[in-house]
């Protein structure tokens, strides 16, 4: 074939462009004609062969590009799909497959951009995505070959959060050889579960559980773990993150005999966050008992380096003078494991905080808990519990005019998966521990929807919980009952399992089953330019394709910063996340993409204009060269600290240097073509 | 014929969860071995039609993965192939693999289709369609299948030799036998998937006798865009319904069908359903009949929030009978608890049962691994190693370990890629230190 | 063929890390926008110079509306930078008697689906008031 | 009339039966199921809300247990498999136990010792009254009017109809108070009473709504348990009629001919209550109906002794036959031993009251429904003259 003996002969020489264009089984094209459009492009200089196909993305669809590739010597390929977040990468590596540059391949979004936003009026999607078309094909037209750019990337990884995701996620990086630095917030590992009474589907003893894996974490040699520590600056790419972390400082170091006597004689009470602040704790003090790191810590906010303490410990044990320290990481990779803050009620929703006898479902975990504020006796304010109701969904499924919005303006429009399961596995405990307690569980649906979380659904009504089901529009109201009445407070459901009828529930406490929140982190967001979604929570660049991976390349997410899971659905997404990690670090390097800036000898007369702008440190430099005997200055590009922004670019005052892959030239092409008369076309639509 | 094959993960099964653990593996670098009963992956997920919440075409999600798994340098794709035996222990298991004659030479045929065109004999597509569609005796299993190769249904074959004159690659081969292979591997993850309720299992849905009662993954081949039809119609008179109805719950969280969980993606399944029907067939009236809306994921809440608000009906009750009027129409009795629980019977063109997930296979007698009482594979320390089994080296993901949706299964197959990879370094270096120490003994000898 | 000829066409430059990703939220939720508008992803806008936009102008678009992510961008300098050369742009098209409002500086995040359709609105509104562009040289016209 | 929650309801209902009621998750299968529910009666579910909730009062005031002839069908299909049906049977004891005014019927329902002790006492009187008052035994044939005079027999009759009439119309009147009267939202005006008289007559003759149960059979003979119900009633109902109004007539020493109404209606009688006792003792022993399925004490102890009397009663017929005196007396006497506490016990306190309850309960529904679609009607008219004006 002499074709294909012209083109591998001078490649660069002829354009020879492929040009496809997906139905995506309907999605496009039952809106935008698309066999017209890959004829009309059929048409246009340069294209070699134009193509409709029901799946581009497809076994077949990737084959025929290879094909054309291979057989029509085909060296500039144009695809229209779905967005470009989805498969450039797909089309990229089919690209590759056939030998081509992977670069020389342009992606124009017909799905997202076109048939999806235009659905009502075909002829001009139609209109539309050809001439978006148009403008890859001229973009094609000027692409070059394009190599990416290689970076050594250190073996190691840093996992922010001590939670159950962060605690396994370093693990099973660690289990893969890779080194692991783990940093949290506060004092203690464990996190959220170390709060918790009993974890479903098991009814196992959450921090039993939660030993057994930090007992593991701490065998591991590869992790380091530094706890009251957060990340202040950050700085580099995949690969090669440089990081500053803050570590606060204990205040104590050790343990030592007569602790209970130092813990004594502190004159500060705080609430104690760990029970929720059902009950307080001095401000030198210990999470709870059995956590690790074991020592006491010193509660800096609140101390007043009274020194009581340090009279009474043994020389050297507490200083209170002690400064915190930071130190710089580089790691190759950050999982995000920074978890979630159960939702605060508002002031009188559901009567919170306006009657004391009214709890979240966090605080109920701790009142039933054995080693909780009550020592597991089910008693509030000095007096048994008697009769018990659980709302569920506060805080969740909430409705924008219905529920009174956050101080943000916010409202959480979104299940928080777990409440359901967990209201019944405490409904059950609450029976253990009050054998004739009347609890009525109020809800809107029930959503015990995992393996075993039906069996909880099932086994409470066998423990005769009463549901009552409300609608968001008409929730329950909790009032203070009459002074005649026995049990101090009265709920009004209107009950859509009575015939909408309104049933009156006498109860001493009422359990909110609050939501999950995200951890607010607007720093680490701020710092890893990752995004949150519209529900707050930490955004995957797709829920099937890359589910744990962010927009940042090398940032990933596990657990519960990332949307509402119970321990089960963390640990797994945290296993995920490690798997991304360790494919991308367990060579060594990392492939950045390749577009950087890039001079051009040329043109470039060292007006040092670039290098002025650059906002990247050590991107560009200005260098002296020799040659032929004369001496001249041109800039240079550090591929590695350039991140493409594109700003040299735009200042350069003789057009000298570009962003590889995003070249002004080729805008420039693209805006023409995109403008140009169609080409016409016998039969047209 | 039997080769040998030295390898570091064996996955069994090739949907969407074996598929994403083979990648996962094999972009640590490890050797993956995929097996896949069926003549294509893509597993259950190939057949449906867009997923929920996003409304992506399904096939988009799977096909790349499909065709990826089929190029990974590290991964040894074989689809119609079983597990015939597992022998040896932990961290050392010999697996013998049978490739199931296609009857056509898998690396000749180049899938263009010209036997399908010959071949006169059309078979119901029961694997693919649910019986709705048909393909010929030689076929490629569906359009986006991986491999592309065609496979002859060899019961139905008259041997008219019309595909052996069409082939240009003299691909075919009735006298093909079945071919083993020998697999040593470290660790084996079985991703072996569910199989969905049988819909004539509550009788008084009449699935399977009244004509217009159909499932949900009949509705999905409706939908999807590879499906045989490429339209919406009712089994009865392929007329266009325009008043469906999805029964919830019709498989799952019925002590009366001896499944007694929910099988977790049937609301969102049906939601979605009704939203794409709702866009196809404008005017009609589509009605969910639920228990439980369980809407529970990212995403799912606005999902369901925005299918009421595209009109979408749901109802509350659980349909208790259905009946059918002269025309074929299905007559839903339930009792509308919302209502003032008044007891209606309502006429639909078309009802559609919202099936559950049972598990596709059960791998204690072949991997010693036992279920437990739902049938899944037991998990011995569900909330924090949820993709372990009760075997060492053998590791399960996706809905072999309980009903769960798409993203679901492909978190769990991050996961086991992630257990199954620390179990296969710990071994092998293990391995590399005994080697390494029988080497120095030797040496000093 | 063409049935959008004659129409204000608006040229969308929208970066990968923000206005591209708000575009592409607006699929998803299948809300309705007009199609005259041609969206092209950009790494980030630092890359332009003022001359592209009046270019563009020329070579036949009405509007141009620039979605980055603002001071949310992931380049350092990107925003301060961008303004700058817009703001040149302006006093560039000043010369050129085009209307300023033209050309248009939006902050769009990845799932700012309402902003997107209210910029993608209101520039077409705007175009509807004002008509297309006369230039005072006639256009470019393609010769093929 | 209160909505408060009172979750002690669902623990005192739990002592009159199986019902796994706390199981229920409220799905409606059960009364879309049911061939009985209605608009108006949307049972079971609404029973077993009322006490999942504790609505006493409600349930109190509900008809809807009667209207239920557990056929079962809820049971089979529940998907929790909270035995709907049984919960209706239990209810049906409960509402027994609170129509009673003397508590006997909750003793016996909650207590097997009081329930067996009592059968066992008035027994024992029997025997007693028969050492008292029984006649000369003549040896050489037989001579039951001797033996037992057939007058004080009658006497006896009358005084153990009185009995069982005086305790089951009183607890006739509180059912009727408490669900008609106490629960009158709407006001029952009285020809009400006398025009929907004859639902009740219907109701009782024909068992309408128990044929429905068998919705699925066709006609006479398929519908086995509606049809072995009525046959059943019929010479429950002929044998009271002739013992308690003709026993001169029926109680004879001469023998009539066998065309002679009195021996065939006897025979029917007998042999529809034999085949009828029977049939319910073998479906509570092979359980295959969904309705046999839980036996309470109840439950069985009223077919024993239907069985026992019946065959008792056979046994005096043939020894007659056989002209064998003594084996005749003492058949005879325990007849009466065995028949007794049946008749003063099981029907105004056990389950044989149903006989009254269940067809009342129709015709009290036929009432209150007709009651309140005239208030509607009149509501409507005042709606539409608001309207017009």
């Amino acid at each position: 074939m002499p074709e294909k003996d012209e083109s591998q002969a001078k490649p660069r020489e002829e354009p020879r462009i492929g040009v496809y264009v997906c139905n995506c089984g309907g999605n496009i094209g039952n809106v935008v004609a698309c066999d017209n459009v890959a004829r009309v492009l059929g048409k246009l200089p340069n294209v070699v062969t134009s193509h409709s196909h029901m799946f581009m993305c497809s076994d077949p669809g990737q084959n025929l590009i290879i094909d054309d590739i291979k057989e029509k010597g085909v060296n500039r390929v144009v695809i229209g799909a779905c967005s470009l977040f989805l498969h450039e990468q797909t089309f990229r590596s089919a690209v590759e497959r056939a030998g081509l540059n992977p670069y020389l391949y342009y992606h124009v979004g017909l799905r997202e951009q076109v048939s999806w936003v235009h659905h009502d009026n075909p002829k001009e999607a139609t209109d539309k995505a050809t001439r978006m078309m148009m403008g890859g094909i001229a973009k094609a037209r000027y692409m070059r070959p394009l190599e990416p750019v290689r970076l050594d990337a250190g073996k190691h990884a840093l996992v922010i959060g001590g939670g159950v995701a962060g605690l396994r996620s370093a693990l099973d990086i660690a289990r893969r050889g890779l080194q692991v630095t783990l940093i949290e917030k506060s004092h203690y590992l464990g996190g959220h579960m170390a709060q918790w009474e009993r974890v479903f589907p098991t009814h196992q003893k959450a921090r039993v559980l939660l030993k057994e894996l930090i007992e593991r974490v701490l065998a591991e040699p590869n992790i380091t773990i530094h706890t009251g520590a957060q990340v202040v600056r950050t700085q580099g790419y995949v690969g090669n993150f440089q990081i500053k972390i803050r570590q606060e400082p204990r205040g104590v170091h050790g343990a030592f005999p007569n602790e209970q006597e130092a813990v004594a004689v502190c004159p500060i009470k705080q609430r104690r966050e760990f029970d929720y602040g059902l009950s307080t704790r001095k401000a030198i003090y210990r999470a709870y008992n059995g956590c690790v790191p074991e020592s006491l810590v010193i509660d800096w906010e609140n101390c007043t380096k009274c020194g009581e303490c340090v009279k009474v410990a043994p020389e050297g044990m507490i200083n209170l003078n002690e400064e915190a320290r930071e130190f710089d990481l580089k790691v190759g990779a950050v999982v995000l494991a920074t978890g979630f803050k159960p939702y605060e009620p508002l002031y009188g929703e559901m009567g919170w905080k306006e009657f004391p006898e009214v709890i979240t479902l966090a605080q109920l975990h701790r009142l039933l808990d054995d080693e909780g504020p009550s020592d597991g006796k089910f008693y509030w304010n000095g007096h048994p519990v008697r009769d018990v109701a659980i709302i569920h969904c506060v805080g969740s499924r909430q409705i924008e005019g219905v529920h009174r919005p956050q101080p943000d303006g916010n409202v959480n429009n979104y299940c928080s998966r777990v409440c359901c399961t967990a209201s019944m596995s405490m409904a059950a405990l609450i029976r253990q521990k009050a054998p004739d307690a009347k609890v009525y569980d109020i809800y809107e649906d029930i959503r015990t929807y995992g393996r075993g979380h039906e069996d909880y659904y099932r086994n409470a009504g066998k423990e005769q919980v009463t549901f009552l089901r409300y609608f968001a529009e008409e929730i329950p109201e909790v009032m203070r009952a009459d002074e005649s009445a026995d049990r101090p407070l009265l709920v009004k459901v209107k009950d859509h399992l009575t015939w909408g009828e309104t049933i009156e529930l006498p109860v001493d406490l009422v359990v909110l089953a609050t939501g999950m929140m995200p951890n607010p982190v607007d720093d680490l967001i701020g710092m890893f330019k990752v995004s949150p979604g519209n529900d707050r929570f930490l955004l995957e660049v797709h829920p099937k394709l890359r589910p744990v991976e962010t927009a940042v390349n090398g940032i990933v997410l596990a657990g519960t910063a990332q949307g509402p899971m119970n321990i089960q659905e963390s640990c797994a997404a945290a296993g995920a996340a490690a798997s991304k990690v360790a494919a991308l670090l367990i060579q060594g390097e990392v492939e950045l993409e390749p577009f950087v800036a890039v001079v051009d000898p040329e043109r470039c007369n060292g007006s040092g204009k670039c290098i002025e702008h650059c906002p990247q440190e050590e991107a560009l430099t200005l260098e002296t060269f020799t040659e032929n005997g004369r001496t001249f200055q041109r800039a240079v590009v550090t591929p590695a600290n350039c991140n493409g922004c594109g700003v040299c670019a735009g200042v350069c005052p003789n057009r000298a240097i570009d962003v590889a892959g995003w070249r002004l030239d080729e805008f420039e092409a693209m805006v023409e073509a995109i403008t140009d008369e169609i080409p016409a076309m016998e039969g047209a639509i | 014929m039997t080769n040998t094959l030295k390898i570091d993960a064996l996955v069994v099964g090739g949907g969407i969860a074996g598929m994403q653990a083979s990648l996962d593996l094999a972009d640590q670098g490890y050797q993956v071995a995929l097996v896949e009963k069926n003549p294509s992956v893509g597993g259950m997920m190939a057949g449906l039609s867009k997923v929920f919440p996003t409304l992506d075409c399904c096939s988009c999600i799977t096909t790349p993965k499909m065709s990826a798994v089929a190029h990974h340098a590290n991964i040894s794709l074989m689809t119609y192939s079983e597990v015939q035996s597992v022998m040896g222990n932990e961290g050392d298991y010999q697996v013998r693999v049978m490739k199931k004659p296609r009857y056509v030479i898998e690396d000749e045929c180049s899938g263009c289709r010209s036997c399908e065109m010959v071949c006169p004999l059309d078979l119901p597509d029961y694997d693919n369609e649910y019986g709705r569609g048909a393909h010929r005796v030689i076929y490629v299993p569906f359009s986006t299948a991986v491999p592309q190769k065609a496979l002859i249904d060899i019961d139905n074959c008259i041997y008219c030799g019309k595909c052996l004159k069409a082939c240009t690659t003299n691909a075919i081969d009735f006298a093909q036998q079945p071919e083993y292979v020998n697999i040593e591997t470290t660790s084996i993850v079985l991703a072996t998937g569910y199989k969905t309720t049988p819909y004539d299992a509550k009788k008084e849905y009449g699935g399977g006798r009244l004509r217009n009662v159909v499932h949900g993954m009949m509705v999905e081949r409706l939908l999807a865009p590879t499906g045989a039809y490429g339209r919406q119609l009712r089994p009865s008179d392929g007329r266009q319904p325009d008043n469906i109805a999805y029964v919830q719950c019709a498989g799952s969280r019925d002590l009366t069908l001896g499944v007694d969980y929910c099988s977790r993606v049937c609301c969102m399944y049906a939601i979605k359903q009704a939203m794409l029907l709702a866009g196809a067939l404008p005017m009609a009236d589509i009605t969910i009949y639920y228990m439980d809306i369980r809407a529970f994921g990212k995403g799912y809440e606005q999902f369901y929030e925005n299918a009421k608000a595209m009109g979408i009906q749901f109802v509350k009750g659980k349909v208790a009978r259905i009946t059918e009027d002269e025309n074929q129409n299905p007559i839903l009795r339930v009792e509308l608890i919302d209502q003032n629980s008044r007891v209606v019977e309502r006429k639909h063109d078309l009802a559609v049962l919202s099936v559950g997930m049972l598990p596709g296979f059960d791998p204690n007698s072949m991997y010693g691994v036992p279920v437990d009482k739902d049938g899944f594979i037991k998990a011995p320390n569900p909330n924090i190693s949820p993709t372990l089994t009760m075997r060492e080296g053998i590791f399960a993901t996706g809905t072999a370990t309980g009903p769960m949706d798409i993203v679901d299964s492909i978190i769990t197959a991050g996961a086991v890629a992630a257990e199954a990879a620390a179990y296969i370094q710990s071994h092998n270096g293990h391995r590399q230190l005994v080697a390494e120490q029988t080497e120095r003994s030797v040496t000093h000898a | 063929m063409s049935t959008n000829e004659g129409k204000p066409k608006i040229l969308i430059l929208a970066t990968l890390s923000g206005g591209y990703r708000g575009a592409d939220s607006t699929g998803q939720s299948h809300l309705e926008y007009p199609p005259n508008t041609y969206i092209l992803p950009v790494m980030s806008a630092a890359i332009f110079r003022e001359s592209f936009y009046l270019k563009a102008f020329e070579r036949g678009f009405d509007g141009i509306i620039v979605m980055y992510s603002g001071t949310d961008s992931p380049y350092k300098g990107e925003s301060e930078r961008t303004a700058v050369i817009v703001n040149s742009a302006y006093e560039l098209m000043k010369k050129q008697e085009i209307d300023l409002r033209r050309l248009k500086l939006a902050a769009i995040c990845t799932v700012c689906v309402r902003p997107f359709l209210n910029e993608v609105n209101k520039m077409n509104e705007l175009l509807g008031q004002i008509g297309p562009l006369q230039h005072k040289t006639p256009a470019v016209q393609p010769v093929r | 009339m209160s909505n408060r929650a009172d979750p002690n309801l669902l623990k005192e209902l739990k002592k009159y039966g199986e019902a796994e009621i706390e199981s229920c998750f409220n799905c409606g299968n059960c009364t879309a199921i049911c061939p009985l529910a209605t608009d108006e009666t949307p049972f079971p579910r609404n029973n077993i809300r009322m006490v999942q909730l504790g609505l006493r009062d409600r349930l109190m005031s509900s008809l809807d247990p009667w209207l239920c002839y557990y056929c079962g069908d809820c049971s089979a299909t529940c998907p929790r498999k909270a035995e709907p049906g049984e919960a209706q049977m239990t209810m049906r004891r409960w509402l027994t136990a609170q129509y009673d005014w003397t508590g006997l019927a909750r003793k016996f329902y909650t207590s097997p010792v009081w329930e067996i002790g009592s059968i066992l006492f008035v027994s024992l009187f029997m025997v007693w009254m028969f050492v008292l008052f029984a006649g000369p035994m003549e040896t050489d044939h037989v001579a039951l009017n001797t033996f037992a005079p057939v007058q004080r027999i009658h006497y006896g009759d009358w005084a153990l109809a009185a009995f069982l009439s005086f305790f089951l119309l009183s607890n006739v009147f509180r059912m009727y108070w408490l669900t008609l009267r106490k629960d009158a939202k709407a006001k029952i005006p009285f020809l009400l009473y006398v025009t929907e008289a004859w639902t009740l007559v219907r109701h009782f003759a024909t068992q309408k709504k128990f044929e429905k149960c068998d919705e699925n059979q066709k006609g006479f003979f398929q519908k086995k348990r509606w049809r072995n119900h009525w046959f059943l009633v019929s010479g429950y109902v002929l044998m009271f009629a002739m013992v308690v109004g003709f026993l001169p007539w029926f109680q004879t020493d001469n023998i009539y001919p066998i065309y002679h109404p009195q021996r065939w209606l006897g025979y029917y009688a007998t042999i529809v209550l034999l085949y009828g006792g029977f049939d319910i003792l073998w479906g509570r022993i092979k359980q295959e109906h969904q309705s046999h399925r839980f036996s309470h004490l109840s439950d069985w102890i009223f077919p024993i002794l239907l069985l026992l009397t019946t065959i008792s009663g056979i046994m005096v017929h043939t020894f007659r036959y056989l002209d064998l005196p003594l084996a005749t007396y003492y058949t005879y006497a325990a007849h009466l031993v065995i028949l007794t506490p049946m008749l003063v016990l099981e029907v105004p306190f056990g389950k044989w009251s149903h006989l009254a309850y269940r067809p009342l309960a129709v015709y009290f529904q036929a009432i209150k429904e007709k009651a309140k679609q005239r208030q509607e009607v009149a509501v409507g008219a005042v709606a539409a003259v608001a309207a017009t004006d």
